[in-house]
């Protein structure tokens, strides 16, 4: 059997489409995707260059094959993950969320936990690849569906420090600067469109 | 009258336990216990660090020290291993990747699919029903894209079978859906060209059409002979939401026995034989024919020889008997199933393959029990003398508890084995050890639901289960439902859990609390309830339970919260009052013989 | 194919797959705090007493003082000199630093009344040799020492007791644990304290664990002092942490009224790693963490960025300011434990220019972390330095003649002290009545490198030891006891000679570790005295002889063989 | 060089040379139940005459330390022992409560007004509640104080 057609290879690019103020849904069948302030515009992929359209759609297509709703929605006012997760928490109808900065790292949150807290958490944004959002997403609709599933193995790498933590310094700065203090989550349509 | 200072001390297989009491003249007052891990194995001049440990604590939790000490009383105590073996006696094969038939979670639309497999970048050369075959390094939206054009090109595309995890996805994007199934990790495998059909049934359904022998029949036009030779595919497919067979010349899915070894049983001046592969109920038969049982040889080279040798082994190794002296004393064999990986399998299907789990147990009479009697009285500085055979002293510490009479019987409930006891009108009593205990059950649950975690299946095994609902409730097995103030941890969300004292801990598996709580019981049925009776039989008047009054219930398994239960139901037919010990009205199950010591000592003095 | 645009040549080739181009390496971002030690952000040093009170504070007035610079004005600063000695030029005070007739205790002085801008001030003035020349000077204790990371991937009690005693005899002075899963804490402690003290006897263990916990074990005498009390130099970022400087400087005087020595933990990056460094450069951050830490009263400071390692790493000069933060910490007077604790680089030849600037001046802990067991078994996450490192450490030592703290040892005695470790553990286990210790997993713990040549433990059984060990109240007296009983004579006198220090005190004062004579050895009796060349702690007699030695090293009176 | 010591203390007049006090000053050093240093023996420790107890640090061997410590101008360590001397009186569970209770937005101000009065009062620990004070008074100021809602 041959490899993938070339077409699959091909850049995908992601716009984040406002459509309204994020609101608290109640169908219990979603999961609310909630991202950073500067995910997608400027920042457009993750701290080892995985396309945050490609996050976004890996994510969407594992809640989705678990036949589960998603809705995404970007957090203005605060670049922290877990006040990111919680605020997507909140607004979902099944109290479960996935919350996602834009240099990568993930966390899937509920809406009971404490903000500080989450259910599972993939803190190594460097090991974080279009396989594991999938399973971010396989994971949280599974939660939303009141399943239990695997937790994601998450993986270390004790040289991830020299080699990325002062460039996940460096995005972590430069996304505190696209916060707009006292702005409210906002749902966005994401679109996604080949190159 | 003075005061003497005596500890009572049982060494049991797993624990030691001490009991302090002040003797003046006939009259006893208890004034503290202790419990520690056995150090060695039972009987052996091992035990000296845990009995002197236990002496020590039980003093310190008294009030007293060392030097106050009198006589400490031991038990005598029979050194008994136990061994424990499982061996898989079934084996499914599937040859030329006749059939998947995993259950993936999301399987893409429904009903029936039949065709030719074709790969997917080969459609364009493809005409009639077709079935795709995509590899994994395939994206979703590309593989619909894909089949979208060849639909349009007029192909009929019926059924596709996928490497990823994408049916959902895949379907959702097609004009016109089709059975799709997914997750087929060794999808290169799928023969190309051949007649094959996909079957997807609706969520919470099963298949009923290559499930069934004459679906398959009509699915692929098959004439009785060959309808004989495709049950096993059907057998194997029943209960699946999803499923994919094949049809290639010759190939097949077969059930096989896996001859794991011979059991040699020599008892009663007979010398019997029986395949471990016949299963726990023959083995069990033909060891009834043979009681009392001299011993138990497996064949050289097989597993169950290896195992029974080891037994032996480790015996020789505390006692210094030699092997060829030790003679294993009693089996137990129990049915079970362990989840296995079919051969052949293209998605890693698992089967439930029959095995069978053997415990052991070996016996010898070579106790050096005054040698630990010796060390005690070193190490304390006091006297020690082996006061009596834990059997009998069980007995006397057991008819303690209140509402209980002679003839009695009681029932130890250990780790390693099962041991019963009987008094009886006439002050004779007799005793038995019979294989297999807590040790066996915990196993059992650990393999039959695939927990690789012994600390999980322990905690199965001693804790009720339930399913935490949410944050703030779990429901119990009982259908209850508990509420929290305090939201529950995150990483039991969701999840099956264990409640332990100290809260709930998950249970890794993806079945249900039923399932898991059915299992759990089943293995302390086979083992507990089967061993209740076999070790009563044996010491019971002419073997016969009818003619026990009364049965107490000792050991750490005493204090189980369903165990009791299960016995005293399978004790119920006989009239026999049972029940859990509570040793001087206060111990509960503990220290029955630690206690018996003592009062013997005092009837004695 | 037959563009050449993307080209490279074989050399860029090689170049490229060099490791050092693993690293990761970033632009400076000072209005971010993305910088080292240069930055027209950080503020400029001032000065003002009114009324016995410091009133402005390096161009801040009271009123507008967030609470570190509260603290550090009303615990930290000498009011009394602080006018006069902020008054002093820096370069100055950087010259005196650096010129052996300025003399420690000069220095100290002037550096009790000093801001942090003004200390920052001085040290922006020297390069990274007069950082080391001042150094040599300032450290707190005469002789250096050195500190190991005594770790195992499965928290295996018996690995953690054969490495501690392997790790004792090569020279550590303090062995420092912590835990893949928490509960095993009770076992890994006890075997630390256990294999350290028949390594040599006299040397000083810790358990890094959450505050209760680690005060708890501490309290009961199985660990000997503690080390992960995080301090930060901005107040969001503190706060962040859970803490304050008061409830820090609370918790310091709760572990020093249990006798237990106690020292805090700091580092370049940590706040502009966690996005608050509120516009000022790491190294100002951290001198504000050194004040503080001074302004509590604890005794020492482990510094040296830890576990950010990879901020100032990244940035320009960023090495050099990690080298300037433990200068400041010996400058004002506290126990530096100056890092090389952490995985740094893939280049090997990094990792050992980051190392040079502690360990050729010295100081009172050379690493706050030498894994001295492999960095896959290290679960602080990888250290700059571990086992595989030994025969390099020992062999320039004796290539530059200076002392980092360890020296080589003939496997014979390694092998004697890591069968004998195990075999007490075995011993102590067992009179407490814990999981047994196999003679097998004793034999394995002789020849083993890393927590895979060991037997599996039941690790259910262990966590039941380990919970039974917390419940029945095991004190560091019970395990001197079961040493005893079970005819470990000798380590249990080791052990109960540790345990007695405590009554006593002496561990608690500034860089305090015990001799091999059980000797306490601070910054008191063994102050550093530097005065320039031929004065402080020289490399020479009996110890240097000791250094000479390596695994290799060629007779001279008989060629055809090894000396070792 | 004997410095002697600032007249904080009450103790004798303690220096550099009296360093380590556990091999030069034994005469001063006793254990919290009263016992000399030179008690604490292998052999006691067997005859069981030793206990926990025993090998804590007393509230006076503090003092002497911070003694030592000013001796060598370590002003803000000998604070630190003088502020340990009146802990050692003070229970491990409620020495941790009253850490947590330190903590940022942890306690209201009549609450950590309430430990420095419990400990002013109870275990006549002045230098503790001092700085317990001065913590009530910058959390108020700098809004560290418990908030009502908490999200």
């Amino acid at each position: 059997m041959s490899a993938p057609t070339a077409a699959s290879t091909s850049e995908r690019t992601l716009t984040l489409k406002e459509v309204g103020p994020a609101k608290r849904a109640s169908r219990p069948d979603e999961v609310v995707v909630a991202v950073s302030p500067a995910f997608s515009d400027p920042f457009t992929k993750t701290i080892v260059d995985v396309p945050h359209a490609e996050v976004i759609r890996q994510i969407l297509a594992g809640i989705e094959e678990q036949g589960v709703h998603a809705r995404v929605i970007k957090v203005w006012d605060t670049a922290d993950l877990a006040a990111v997760a919680h605020t997507g928490a909140r607004l979902s109808g099944s109290g479960i969320s996935i919350g996602l900065l834009s240099r990568g790292t993930a966390m899937i949150h509920q809406r009971d936990l404490p903000r500080l807290s989450n259910l599972e958490l993939f803190p190594q944004s460097p090991l974080l690849d279009a396989e594991v959002f999938r399973r971010i997403g396989s994971n949280a609709a599974q939660y939303a569906k009141g399943e239990s599933p695997a937790p994601v193995p998450t993986r270390n790498d004790q040289m991830a420090r020299p080699r990325w933590q002062a460039k996940a310094a460096l995005l972590h700065l430069k996304e505190f600067e696209c916060i707009v203090a006292g702005r409210k989550p906002v749902e966005v349509e994401p679109v996604i469109s080949r190159a | 009258m003075t005061r003497r200072l005596v500890v009572g001390v049982d060494i049991g297989n797993s624990t030691t336990e001490a009991c302090v009491a002040a003797v003046s003249g006939t009259s006893v007052e208890y004034l503290g216990t202790a419990l520690t891990h056995t150090t060695g194995v039972k009987g052996t001049p091992d035990n000296t660090d845990g009995a002197v440990a236990a002496v020590r604590r039980a003093l310190d939790r008294a009030g007293h020290t060392e030097s106050e000490v009198e006589t400490v009383l031991l038990n005598e105590a029979t050194p008994v291993i136990s061994g424990l073996a499982m061996e898989t006696i079934s084996e499914t094969i599937i040859t030329e990747s006749t059939m998947i038939g995993h259950n993936p979670a999301t399987p893409g639309g429904e009903g029936l699919g039949v065709g030719t497999t074709v790969a997917i970048d080969a459609l364009s050369g493809a005409s009639g029903p077709t079935i795709a075959v995509v590899g994994p390094g395939w994206d979703f939206d590309d593989v619909a894209t894909e089949l979208n054009a060849a639909t349009d090109r007029g192909l009929e595309v019926v059924a596709a079978v996928l490497a990823h995890d994408d049916a959902v996805l895949v379907v959702n994007r097609l004009r016109a859906p089709i059975p799709v199934v997914d997750e087929v990790g060794a999808v290169e495998k799928v023969p190309l060209g051949m007649r094959a059909a996909v079957e997807v049934a609706p969520p919470g359904r099963t298949i009923r059409t290559l499930s069934d022998s004459y679906g398959l029949a009509s699915v692929f036009e098959l004439d009785p002979d060959q309808t004989k030779h495709v049950s096993p595919v059907a057998r194997a497919l029943t209960g699946n939401r999803s499923a994919v067979v094949v049809r290639t010349p010759s190939g097949d899915v077969t059930d096989r026995r896996i001859p794991v070894g011979t059991l040699t049983l020599r008892g009663a001046g007979k010398t019997l034989q029986v395949d471990v592969d016949a299963g726990a109920e023959a083995i069990m038969e033909v060891l009834g024919r043979v009681q009392p049982l001299d011993d138990a040889t497996g064949e050289a080279g097989t597993h169950v020889g290896g195992m029974l040798a080891q037994v032996r082994d480790t015996m020789t190794d505390v006692t210094g008997q030699p092997a060829a002296e030790i003679r294993i004393r009693d089996v137990l064999a129990v049915d079970t199933f362990v989840p296995k990986e079919v051969r052949g399998g293209l998605a890693g299907e698992v089967a439930p393959e029959n095995a069978v789990a053997l415990a052991a147990m070996v016996r010898t009479s070579r106790s050096r029990m005054q040698v630990v009697a010796d060390e005690v009285a070193a190490a304390l500085g006091c006297r020690a003398e082996i006061g009596g055979v834990e059997g009998e002293m069980a007995v006397r510490g057991a008819l303690t508890t209140p509402g209980t009479a002679i003839p009695i019987a009681v029932l130890d409930l250990g780790g390693g084995s099962t041991d019963a006891a009987l008094l009886d009108r006439d002050g004779v009593s007799s005793a038995v050890h019979v294989a297999g205990a807590g040790e066996l059950v915990t196993k059992l649950i650990g393999s039959e639901l695939a927990l690789d975690d012994r600390e999980q299946a322990e905690a199965v095994k001693r804790y009720p289960l339930a399913k935490v609902e949410s944050f703030f409730h779990v429901r119990h097995e009982d259908g209850t439902v508990q509420f929290f103030p305090e939201p529950l941890p995150s990483h039991v969300f969701a999840r099956v859990v264990t409640m332990t004292p100290e809260g709930p801990a998950p249970v890794a598996t993806r079945h249900s609390v039923d399932h898991v709580r059915r299992v759990r019981r089943e293995a302390k049925r086979k083992v507990f309830a089967v061993n209740a009776v076999r070790a009563l039989q044996q010491v019971a008047p002419g073997g016969s339970l009818r003619m026990l009054d009364f049965v107490v219930l000792l050991g750490g398994s005493a204090l189980d919260f369903e165990i009791p239960d299960l016995i005293a139901d399978a004790l119920a037919g006989y009239g026999v009052v049972c029940g859990i010990g509570n040793v001087h009205g206060s111990e509960g199950p503990r220290n029955a013989v630690a206690s018996g010591l003592v009062d013997a000592h005092v009837a004695g003095a | 194919m037959t563009t050449t645009e993307n080209r490279r040549s074989r050399r860029t080739e090689i170049l490229e797959d060099r490791p050092v181009n693993l690293d990761g390496f970033v632009e400076e971002w000072p209005e971010k705090g993305l910088v080292a030690m240069e930055s027209d952000f950080d503020p400029q040093p001032s000065v003002r007493v009114e009324g016995g009170r410091i009133v402005e504070l390096d161009g801040r007035a009271r009123a507008d003082f967030d609470f570190m610079d509260t603290f550090i004005a009303d615990h930290a600063i000498d009011v009394e000199t602080a006018e006069e000695v902020n008054a002093i030029p820096s370069v100055e005070i950087a010259r005196a630093l650096v010129d052996p007739r300025a003399s420690r205790d000069e220095l100290t002085r002037i550096g009790r009344g000093l801001t942090p801008a003004k200390i920052l001030d001085v040290v922006k003035l020297m390069n990274v040799v007069e950082i080391m020349m001042a150094m040599q000077k300032m450290r707190a204790r005469r002789t250096p020492a050195n500190q190991a990371h005594s770790t195992s991937a499965k928290d295996n009690p018996i690995q953690v007791a054969a490495d501690a005693a392997e790790g004792a005899l090569r020279g550590f002075a303090e062995l420092e644990t912590t835990l893949g899963v928490v509960r095993y804490a009770p076992l890994v402690a006890i075997a630390l304290q256990v294999g350290g003290q028949v390594g040599r006897g006299g040397v000083l263990t810790q358990c890094a664990l959450e505050e209760a916990t680690e005060l708890e074990l501490g309290m009961r005498g199985i660990t000997a002092y503690a080390e992960t009390i995080s301090v930060y130099g901005t107040e969001s970022v503190f706060v962040d942490g859970d803490d304050t400087p008061w409830s820090k400087a609370f918790l310091a005087s709760a572990y020093a009224s249990r006798g237990i020595k106690m020292r805090f933990t700091s580092g370049t990056g940590s706040e502009v790693q966690m996005g608050n460094a509120e516009g000022r450069s790491m190294l100002y951050l951290e001198i504000r963490c050194i004040l503080m830490a001074k302004g509590a009263g604890v005794q020492g400071l482990q510094n040296g960025s830890i576990s950010c390692i990879g901020v100032p790493g990244a940035v320009p000069g960023g090495i050099r300011a990690v080298a300037a933060e433990n200068l400041v910490a010996s400058w004002m007077d506290l126990e530096c434990a100056s890092g090389n604790d952490q995985s740094f680089s893939h280049s090997a030849m990094r990792r050992t220019a980051r190392l040079l600037p502690q360990m050729l001046p010295g100081t009172d802990f050379v690493c706050s972390g030498y894994s001295a067991v492999p960095n896959a078994d290290n679960m602080f996450a990888g250290s700059n330095l571990d086992t595989e490192d030994f025969d390099d450490w020992n062999t320039i030592q004796r290539d530059l003649q200076v002392d980092g703290g360890l020296r080589h040892v003939r496997e014979p005695e390694i092998l004697q002290v890591r069968e004998k470790a195990a075999r007490a553990l075995q011993a102590v286990f067992a009179e407490l009545d814990l999981p047994r210790i196999t003679d097998e997993e004793v034999e394995a713990a002789v020849y083993a490198n890393g927590s895979g040549d060991y037997p599996e433990r039941d690790v259910l059984e262990d966590l039941k030891g380990a919970q039974s060990v917390m419940d029945r109240g095991v004190t560091g007296l019970d395990l001197v006891k079961a040493l005893e009983r079970s005819g470990f004579h000798d380590v249990a006198e080791n052990l109960l000679t540790v345990l007695r220090q405590r009554v006593s005190g002496d561990l608690l004062q500034t860089s305090a570790i015990l001799t091999d004579d059980f000797v306490p050895l601070s910054a008191i009796n063994d102050a550093n005295d530097y005065g320039g060349p031929g004065s402080g702690y020289r490399l020479q007699g009996e110890r240097w002889e000791q250094l000479k030695k390596l695994r290799h090293v060629t007779s001279a009176e008989d060629p055809e063989t090894e000396v070792s | 060089m004997r410095v002697s010591a600032p007249a904080s203390g009450s103790g004798p007049d303690l220096g550099a040379a009296d360093y380590p006090l556990s091999v030069n000053r034994q005469d001063l050093l006793r254990t919290p139940t009263g016992k000399p240093i030179t008690a604490l023996t292998m052999n006691a420790v067997v005859a069981g005459e030793i206990t926990a107890e025993d090998l804590r640090i007393a509230p006076e061997t503090l003092q002497l330390q911070a003694t030592l410590a000013e001796s060598v101008h370590r002003r803000q360590l000998a604070a630190n022992f003088r502020r340990a001397a009146e802990l050692t009186a003070v229970p491990d569970a409620e020495v941790l409560a009253m850490y947590n209770a330190l903590r940022p937005r942890a306690s209201s101000k009549e609450q950590l007004l309430g430990i420095a009065e419990n400990l002013e009062n109870k275990y006549q620990a002045t230098v503790c509640g001092a700085l317990v004070r001065e913590a009530a008074e910058v959390y108020e100021r700098r809004d560290l104080l418990a908030r009502d809602e908490e999200d």
